[in-house]
């Protein structure tokens, strides 16, 4: 366990990570430019769609696709109500704040999910492509579970009149956003694609992507590491959810993902989705929706402190559960 | 040459809420509008700039050059729509040629 | 603090004719001139954004603060440049302190 | 052809492009920052201008090369004139407005080379390097025609005081515009290093390339897709212009090609060259030099129907066709 | 509707003094501040772009609303501070809804 | 000698250089957009240091290790009391002017550093990783003495009250530079992951890097370019400063490293770093701490006149001489 984590901890993943987070607090001037920084990030989305795809074509779609999917709504529309009930009762955070990040929580961290495949890769473990599809699946259903968790707890909800929860304007935007399309035309073009498609990307989108992924997360830390004096302004209890939340996602994610019979390495992703948080289609959609929640509340739970959370300590550990989930089951 | 009294107003507002913004110029009747996307500064809502992961902490700045009676729906409309939101609005005398442009 | 009374000029202008605008506005006699590229907006001309490929619906912002007479100048001679062309043009009063840079 | 079409259709390059349309026209917020595009752009004519070069000096510099740049000349002052006289006699569009549209089609499109490049790289077809000079020598002469065209067509014409046809100005930026200056001074350089600058340059301008290229067409997809509305101010008798005038002007291409003797790829490459319409250096010229043409027109036209006509029906056409003249030659 | 007469400040800086005159305007108890970065320009020290490579060619501009009392010492602070670098400042009159912000 | 400029003169870095400097001459408008141009400069940063770092890790870290750090401490400490000395004897520059100037030469320019380990790398030289630690050590100190040559040299400086030489914040800005922070930062991740960690990396900053290099000079050449109308503002007697002071620094810098004991690569290097003139870093902290100094000059300087002698004329001949050294003390 603690030589997994360490030999995770000197990746150059981590230590890039490590050296953003703390240049950020140092106040260096060092910052990658915002153009850089979204298309490293749209990067990332359509290499691991397209890896997904692809691998999905090599694999043959198997019958725990339409399986998997299911759970993954489940756990998208799951998961906030847990969060809910938990922010509302360890913390004192009112309705429409714990609402808000419900919501974030039941969606995804896709950079952590990338982090997770590339742990995996450099172990050689291998997961099922359709795991991919998965996370497109539960980018935005926790969006809804947030708002319906705000309004039944609104004092004014009963007699108030109906409006919509999510505006036809807002729903579109997320069911649109560009993560969403990028990430599911990508899996779809390389399932269509498949082996000679994945010949064309493969310079690209997978010989370098770990080296890529090291330098966003250097982007990440520093955006962190300049976000760390919000932590006051979030409280210590809320900032302990930060922290119990991802593992109690990742328990109950590793064992849906077990029931369905997926590898170690699927198993290790499902986990990383359900324990990871959303931060840019989630806090864009709460913004709209719930203005009376306060952002820096959110972002900062989701960005500094699950975010690092599960890259550093989460990652390695839901892989060591997995693999022993995977040896009961094959044993 | 003739010129004709506008009022220009200025409104920077977190870039969540633009586009709800903008809509509202249109609806108002407004020629036009000119808009400058990521624009960072400070105010009640403290520190506000390109904190690009999630763009929650940007602003965007509106001009809109208007009559005297439009420029007043927008300010007034504007209101309502900055509740719970970062943003403020400035009016002010300008002279233009093309009366009909505004 | 003596303060002196210029005129502001500010101009938005489509960005293939920027170049165009900001050499009249040297020609005037103006003693300087501030661009902020990559605006977008609506007008007459409908919707005005960076489709970059192209390039040609974007626009360009250019502020001048400069005497009444050289302002009043800059308004008239921009009127023909822009013939053909997106953009507006308003006036304002503004005060400055160093009277030599204007 | 059937079976050439789709194999070139289930292609990534074309599958992102298609993606892009769509992701625009269902208004979702999927953008590839401006600097990243305007980069990859940038990296393509880096990357084609010294690719051409290279080989060009791998293969010695043949006979024909200097023919092969006349016709170049040719073609592009040439298929203006035929584009005028179309559309002044089958659309309704008046006499500046054709000028405009006429030049574009006398100039080329550098991603539509790019992606034939592609194409004929997936199947292993080798082309002429010195194509890649007619393309650069291609860009610019059509701007003077179109605007000889205006001119004459002006009914003041004959009396007014004489002004140049383009200001000194005008001129300059024309021939030192950016894509001109790329091209030919990559040309020249891979020309210059030949085989051991290749071996330097390529494991970023060849082994990526055409993944790069797939996701530059997601970008352009993307802006054709949101710029599909203004279809309507076009007219159909001009977007039907967009159609046919490229198969017309391939037409011309690939006789020339062939006249000359080119191999299969060189005449598929010239082909695309006469077919593909400017979308950058000429609106450009046209906006400063022909104030009263309506750019979103000229814009719609050349990006939104000649484009992706080239990309996914053309160049699969182009190469059938050429590959039939080459057997007849070779036979 | 009421509205407050307030100043609007419009500053064109050498991005290397943006930091220092930032500090001054938050040291007038000015409540607010929109900063637009990559500003470029022409005045008496010449052309000023983006060099990017040093950065030293670049203008940023601040806008800032604030009473009378406040803009005052702002545009007399800022001449301190602007010694030996590029920049300008201009004054100009703006009416605020929402007294509080400024 | 002339064999080995002309091989560095055939390079496609050095001639995309030369096809930047003169598009930036004839006014074209190929421009590389700035976010860019700087993600290319943060790459070159992170790529070298990280190689450092692996190399280091790789060697073993030798016992000259501290002797090196420390002679890299006494060339930017010292380089500027003789630049200046030579300015105000052979120029007509005030001491202000004067000791701004100086401070750039006691500093050094990263890419030209790059450049020279890209020449060394085409010939297979190798030389020893913790130079690229000398290159982050000589990055300020050679600030602190620029700052005291001016003090010392004004007027009113015996009488007037003491104020700091540089005020906390400007120590803060310079000690904490993004590009110090970025090169020590992977300089010491690439040592920590060593092997394993380059072997992660290399598909991103080993490969390509070379053309990632001649992109950059592309950019640089066109910046330069542009601003040669400047050099009228220089003087004459100040360009030939820019000139022979890379020769002489070059020169001590050879010594320094040949009594160390370095390789030909290694005092190379070392010969680069002396004679190269820092253009970010140093003209931050002038235009902070001695506004009175004209940005023009210095930047010009370092910008358009000492590092495109030391790319095209310098490196070649620092490496010739240090082969020379080399071999008379292995023999
Ligand atoms: N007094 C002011 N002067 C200029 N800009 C301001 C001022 N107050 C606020 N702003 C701008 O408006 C944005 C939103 O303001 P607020 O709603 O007060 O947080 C800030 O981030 C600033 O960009
Ligand atoms: N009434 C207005 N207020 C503010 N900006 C305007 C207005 N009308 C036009 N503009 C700006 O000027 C550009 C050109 O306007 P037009 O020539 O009317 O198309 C537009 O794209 C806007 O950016
Ligand atoms: N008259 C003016 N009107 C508008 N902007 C100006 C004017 N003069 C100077 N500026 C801006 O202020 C910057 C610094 O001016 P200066 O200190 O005169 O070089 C310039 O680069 C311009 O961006
Ligand atoms: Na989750
Ligand atoms: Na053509
Ligand atoms: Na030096």
């Amino acid at each position: 366990m603690l030589h997994i984590a360490i030999g995770n901890l000197v990746s150059p993943m981590i230590l890039f990570f490590v050296l953003g987070v703390l240049s950020g607090c140092i106040k260096s001037d060092l910052a990658i430019p915002d153009a850089i920084s979204k298309g490293l990030s749209l990067y990332l989305m359509l290499a691991i769609g397209f890896k997904g795809g692809a691998e999905l074509a090599a694999s043959g779609a198997a019958g725990t696709v339409a399986l998997s999917l299911s759970a993954a709504l489940v756990l998208s529309f799951g998961l906030p109500v847990l969060a809910y009930a938990l922010l509302r009762w360890l913390t004192s955070l009112d309705s429409v704040n714990a609402a808000a990040i419900s919501a974030h929580y039941g969606s995804v961290s896709i950079v952590t999910f990338v982090a997770a495949s590339g742990f995996l890769g450099d172990r050689g473990v291998p997961y099922e492509g359709y795991v991919v599809a998965m996370l497109a699946v539960m980018e935005t259903p926790a969006i809804v579970s947030g708002l319906l968790l705000a309004r039944m707890s609104r004092p004014d909800g009963a007699g108030a009149p109906r409006t919509p929860l999510l505006s036809r304007e807002a729903t579109r935007e997320v069911l649109l956003s560009g993560s969403v399309v990028l990430i599911v035309g990508s899996l779809l073009i390389g399932w269509l694609t498949g082996k000679d498609g994945l010949a064309i990307m493969a310079p690209v989108i997978v010989d370098p992507f770990k080296a890529v992924l090291a330098v966003f997360l250097l982007d990440m830390g520093l955006q962190i590491g300049r976000r760390l004096g919000e932590f006051k302004a979030v409280g210590w209890p809320v900032v302990a959810f930060g922290l119990y939340m991802p593992v109690i996602g990742a328990a109950i994610g590793l064992l849906f993902a077990n029931a369905i019979g997926l590898s170690a390495g699927g198993m290790t992703l499902v986990a990383v989705l359900a324990a990871s948080a959303s931060y840019i289609v989630v806090p864009a959609a709460m913004r709209h929706s719930l203005p009376k929640a306060n952002p820096a509340i959110y972002v900062t739970l989701s960005l500094a402190v699950t975010f690092p959370f599960n890259l550093i300590v989460g990652i390695p550990l839901y892989y060591k559960v997995a693999r022993m989930l995977a040896e009961m089951s094959g044993g | 040459m003739q010129l004709y009294r506008k009022k220009r107003i200025e409104l920077v507002v977190e870039t969540a809420r633009a586009k709800a913004i903008i809509e509202m110029i249109d609806a108002t009747g407004a020629k036009g509008y000119t808009v400058l996307q990521d624009v960072s500064g400070k105010g009640q809502r403290g520190i506000r700039d390109e904190a690009h992961l999630t763009g929650l902490f940007r602003n965007t700045m509106i001009i809109v050059i208007a009559s005297e009676e439009v420029a007043r729906q927008i300010v007034e409309r504007s209101q309502v729509l900055l509740e719970n939101y970062a943003g403020i609005v400035a009016l002010s005398d300008v002279e233009v040629v093309r009366d009909e442009h505004f």
